[in-house]
């Protein structure tokens, strides 16, 4: 294919961003009770235009501008998901949820266990999350290491526009609180085919990306397509790499993990994230736990470094994150072992 | 005297002898509970006593049927006008398969049921300030009638929590009335070190609706308030804060030994206020109560708290299997 | 007219010619780092036009050799008073290894520097007010005499952070002045949507302290205010807010498109009010500025932004190895 | 040794809540810069008695009571510190800490990285943690996991009176924030010998408590002790276990758990935290990258359940936490793989 006519397929497909808004939409439309609240969704139409045209078509009840405060979004929503509203709470950058992190894990998740089912929280909680925008220390982080340790949540990520429809669908659906993450860096790089029915992603199930027999790599978000550039490179020297698109990190999709293992032997775990306590830690002990006579070599992880944050100068945020060639190597070493 | 309606009275029953009910129940339930304590059953006793009026004033000024309750954690007088019943409460205490808020899950005092509209508490105080925010936005979204009651400590108008929820709720003149319940105290720590202001009632000027002090000792003056609250809240002008004085009799629960940081005189002094002897004087002057009454009246609760707590101690526990249930749907 | 003294004032200035050229001098380092970004030059500008005359009134008001400036991110002016050189600004907008905030880790407008007293600012909104409140407190702890300044946006009023904050400060009469630039906008969300009430500042009186509206485009108010604010603090009389009504001429960042939500007519109209405009006026009036100083003081400020934008160009960037550094001492 | 003889001997020992009053009265003493913020510190000395006395020997600005304000506790400790005074903010029960999660992971962790080391953080947060006092859901927690991800900070968290001791002398001299996790159940229950002089207990070493040849249990807190006593219980049936305490959590001692797996070659983690993206998830997966093969075995680890909380109720409480009995079947298991 000529890379004009590569370029012209790229421009009708959708982007991440994209399918994110027209899904809200559709949703707005399809159930009354649903409603998002956030800071500047409203005329602004969100700081990434997630939500842009929104307010116009549904009015200020049904996408609300919230002030700074972002406890009081994630409180007033678990409040409204009490009483049979359906709230979409947009945080403005995920760095910004920490101030909600009560709410979240004391209240959210903690709810329908501590009234014994009775009362409940189906609520979705939206967020931008990642580096690789110049976003520096507090525009670039990764916070669903963090969140994973709470029973009562659900956490996804779509890496792709078909999985954030099908994902934001089943979130909304969800009766219970779920934390859709996107990265930001995504939201325009990465465009796809988006069938326009009424399908849905379900949680907790990754999907095989590209399958393989030398290892296994198991990544999300972003770092799904640099662990995908990775294998390409890799295929080029007969290293056969499988990549898992883990889609939902609590709960995680552990069969398709172990059956991985089981035919590759090898594991290595991406993520943007810092390495201790990363999603990857607790991979990597499941697999240790669980499917430790399949393997044939170490667990590899390869994350941000232990860092407290994504420094805004180029040099060092191209320092800080995973890419394509870092992850080339530690596979390359990996399959070696 | 006081012959005004309620939504939940029933006809034959003044509401004075009503709200007296009420807060002679609550009075009595908490004393079972210390007394249970010091038996060894139960592991943690949060007394209601001196908050009884509060609760009472309010709750009959509300319309259970519709309006939603984010109470207090002391607010055992306005539960039970709510329809939690004794063995309820006591079910809950001991921490019972039968405890409406959690079976057995939550510590004593974090209250809840969905099917009599009160929400769930959590410990972290002030947390439930937001929720009551979102409860109160939903019926201005659904255009339902209802208005949301949400009552805290003084010590927890410190929060965070509730600073960003009035804010919001009066930027969106949502149906909700916060109520602070001052105590002067926040375990040990004494208004003086919790704020510098007389008065938490007058943060709502910067918030842009009316705050109003009340006597939280006098059952009539707090169901007043109330209702000029609830009745603003249902025309759809807004919250109003309403800070009720009142005082708390026991230590701050079983864990407490409030003998080191305030004085058995000043206890003694307060109880001359004690609602529970104040109002029933009043009752006595009214002509609504005598001897006989009273009598029968101590004896027909005596027995429900009997009742309450046979059942609630020859009630299941929470067995090991249900404790892995409801994590999700 | 105005020969008021100011603790850093050089002895030939009047007060009025140094708050000109600091508002100034922050006003072409502004347009300055908007030209570099719209030429490929750096990722992110902040811009503090519409809020020099705050900057300067309250710098000059206060003392750089002892005070502590915990900074709103729009307070260029203040900061420039404060010793941060325009190579130290532009170091900072481009993430250049001798950025003082952080030598390149933060984004611009994070400022810091402890050898100038400067604490330093993450992005989240309102998280600095508590570290006022604390370096105050050190003040009082230590007896040592110096006013801690804390500037923050409307927008970030509504933060619980900003209520346990004053909430604490009142408590403890702790020396210090909070300040509140209204500019009337958070990013998009324009006040009626953020508060229902007019002034932040009438909040203060539910702290128990004073609350004060400033014209903040007016230096001179600003310092007035600010004056009586800070020897109220230094006097141990406790905190003051003050808000200082500002306007923001430009977009939120260089990322934002204000077009969107606000007219140009109003931002037209709101040029009548630009402090570097009508202060340039009434400094010609007032005969401290004529054609010659004038040019003479652009002159001189073009001369040091243009060094400051080549060595920041030139400066070296953050290397990989420095990158690990600074996680533990 | 007879019983009432071991009684005598144990009334002379400290318990570890005297030991850190002890501490606090000499560090209170030594240093003008320390002081203590939190609620009911002074006047009632503390909701655990930690601060009993303190109040009235060093007065009302040395040990100040706040407010119900965590997020300003740990906000002004931050401030305070930045200028030189060396607070000690306590937060009343781990469980409430959460609305200070911002000021710690976004200042607190990250203030010196930011700042490129200009600005600093010498500050101990002091909290009560973990179960087993029917303390329900927000009485019980164990929140190490959760703040063992944020570089910038460092987390220890005592077993001994004597550890009790030198890590908090270690924690106030170290120019770095520290979390001091104190089990609430070890407060009365442990004691110890706890020596006069002072000594401090380095931040990121662990110990040996007990050498055994057959398998290694890491543990800390509270489940130290439940892991010993599993130790003495698998003694009888010549089972000889090695115990580690890790004592410090961030940075955690790879080297003494590494050693250990290469001496035992089997590796069992305790904590009474939740399952997934407990610390144990770190344990296991550094253990299985760096000394994969050293292991005979899977790695284990015995932990809370993935349940939001701990319940009320006794017997809910006790099938949520850990204790000797699972830990010894656990390794029982292992043992014999
Ligand atoms: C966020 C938080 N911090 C601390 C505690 C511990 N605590 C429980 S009740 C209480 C005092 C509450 O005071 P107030 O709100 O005045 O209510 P009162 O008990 O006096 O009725 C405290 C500090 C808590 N539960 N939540
Ligand atoms: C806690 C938090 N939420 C959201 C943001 C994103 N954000 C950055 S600046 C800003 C608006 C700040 O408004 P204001 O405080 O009025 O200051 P201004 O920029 O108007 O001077 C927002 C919402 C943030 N930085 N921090
Ligand atoms: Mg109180
Ligand atoms: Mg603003």
């Amino acid at each position: 294919m000529s890379q004009r006519r590569a370029l012209q397929i790229f421009a009708m497909l959708k982007s991440i961003i994209e399918t994110i808004r027209d899904t809200l939409r559709a949703e707005l439309a399809r159930d009354e009770r649903v409603f998002i609240l956030g800071e500047d969704v409203g005329v602004l139409g969100g700081v990434f235009r997630a939500t842009e045209g929104l307010y116009n078509e549904f009015g200020p009840e049904r996408v609300m501008d919230a002030p700074i405060s972002e406890l009081a979004i994630i409180g007033i929503a678990i409040g409204a998901a009490g009483v049979g509203l359906r709230p979409i709470a947009e945080i403005e950058f995920a760095d910004f949820i920490h101030s909600a992190f009560d709410q979240i894990v004391s209240d959210a998740a903690k709810l329908r266990y501590r009234t014994n089912g009775d009362w409940t929280c189906p609520m979705v909680i939206r967020t931008p999350y990642g580096g690789g925008v110049h976003g520096a220390l507090y525009h670039s982080q990764s916070i669903e290491a963090t969140y994973a340790h709470f029973p009562g949540l659900k956490i996804v990520t779509p890496a792709t526009p078909y999985d954030a429809k099908g994902l934001l669908r089943a979130a909304i659906a969800d009766p219970d609180p779920v934390l859709y993450l996107e990265h930001k860096k995504t939201y325009r790089a990465i465009k796809g085919d988006v069938p326009d029915n009424d399908y849905i992603v379900p949680i907790g199930k990754a999907q095989v990306k590209r399958a393989g027999s030398d290892l296994s790599i198991f990544a999300y978000g972003m770092m799904l397509h640099e662990a995908l550039a990775a294998a390409e490179l890799l295929e080029r020297e007969d290293i056969q790499v499988e990549v898992v698109d883990l889609r939902s990190l609590l709960p995680i999709d552990w069969e398709t993990i172990f059956e991985s293992v089981r035919k590759t032997n090898r594991a290595l775990i991406v993520h943007e994230d810092t390495y201790t306590m990363g999603l990857g830690a607790e991979i990597g002990a499941r697999i240790a736990e669980e499917a430790f006579l399949d393997l044939d070599a170490p667990i590899v992880r390869v994350t941000g470094p232990d860092l407290p944050g994504v420094p805004f100068n180029e040099i060092g945020e191209k320092t800080f994150l995973p890419n394509a060639q870092k992850i080339a190597d530690a596979a390359r070493r990996l399959a070696a072992f | 005297m006081h012959a005004m309606t309620s939504p939940q009275l029933a006809d034959i029953e003044t509401l004075e002898l009503a709200m007296y009910r009420a807060m002679l129940l609550a009075r009595r339930l908490d004393e079972r509970m210390w007394a249970l304590n010091r038996q060894g059953h139960g592991h943690f006793a949060v007394s209601c006593a001196g908050h009884e009026a509060t609760g009472a004033g309010f709750a009959f000024a509300l319309d259970p049927a519709r309006d939603y309750l984010v109470p207090q954690h002391r607010d055992v007088s306005a539960l039970l006008v709510w329809g939690l019943t004794p063995r309820d409460i006591l079910c809950h205490y001991l921490g019972k398969a039968p405890d409406p808020a959690g079976a057995g899950r939550q510590m004593y005092a974090h209250w809840g049921s969905r099917r009599l509209r009160i929400y769930s508490l959590s410990s972290v105080m002030s947390g439930h300030v937001p929720h009551a925010v979102g409860i109160a936005l939903a019926a201005k979204y659904s255009r339902a009638e209802y208005v949301t009651w949400c009552g805290f400590g003084d010590g927890s108008s410190s929060k965070g929590d509730v600073h960003e929820s009035m804010n919001f709720a009066a930027i969106h003149k949502l149906p909700i009335v916060f109520c602070c319940e001052n105590n002067g105290l926040a375990i040990s720590v004494p208004q003086s070190k919790q704020m510098a202001v007389e008065n938490v009632a007058d943060r709502a000027a910067g918030y842009g609706f009316p705050g109003v002090v009340v006597d939280g000792m006098n059952p009539l003056a707090v169901y007043e308030t109330a209702r000029t609250a609830i009745e603003r809240a249902r025309r759809g002008d807004g919250p109003t804060l309403i800070e009720a004085k009142v005082y708390r009799y026991l230590p701050h629960t079983s864990n407490d030994d409030d003998t080191r940081y305030r004085s058995r005189g000043e206890v003694e002094r307060a109880r001359e206020r004690d609602p529970l002897k104040t109002f029933r004087a009043q009752l006595y002057a009214e002509q609504l109560l005598d001897e006989k009454s009273e009598t029968a009246l101590e004896d027909e609760i005596r027995a429900a708290v009997d009742d309450a707590a046979d059942f609630a101690l020859g009630a299941p526990e929470l067995n090991a299997e249900e404790t892995f249930k409801h994590v999700y749907e």
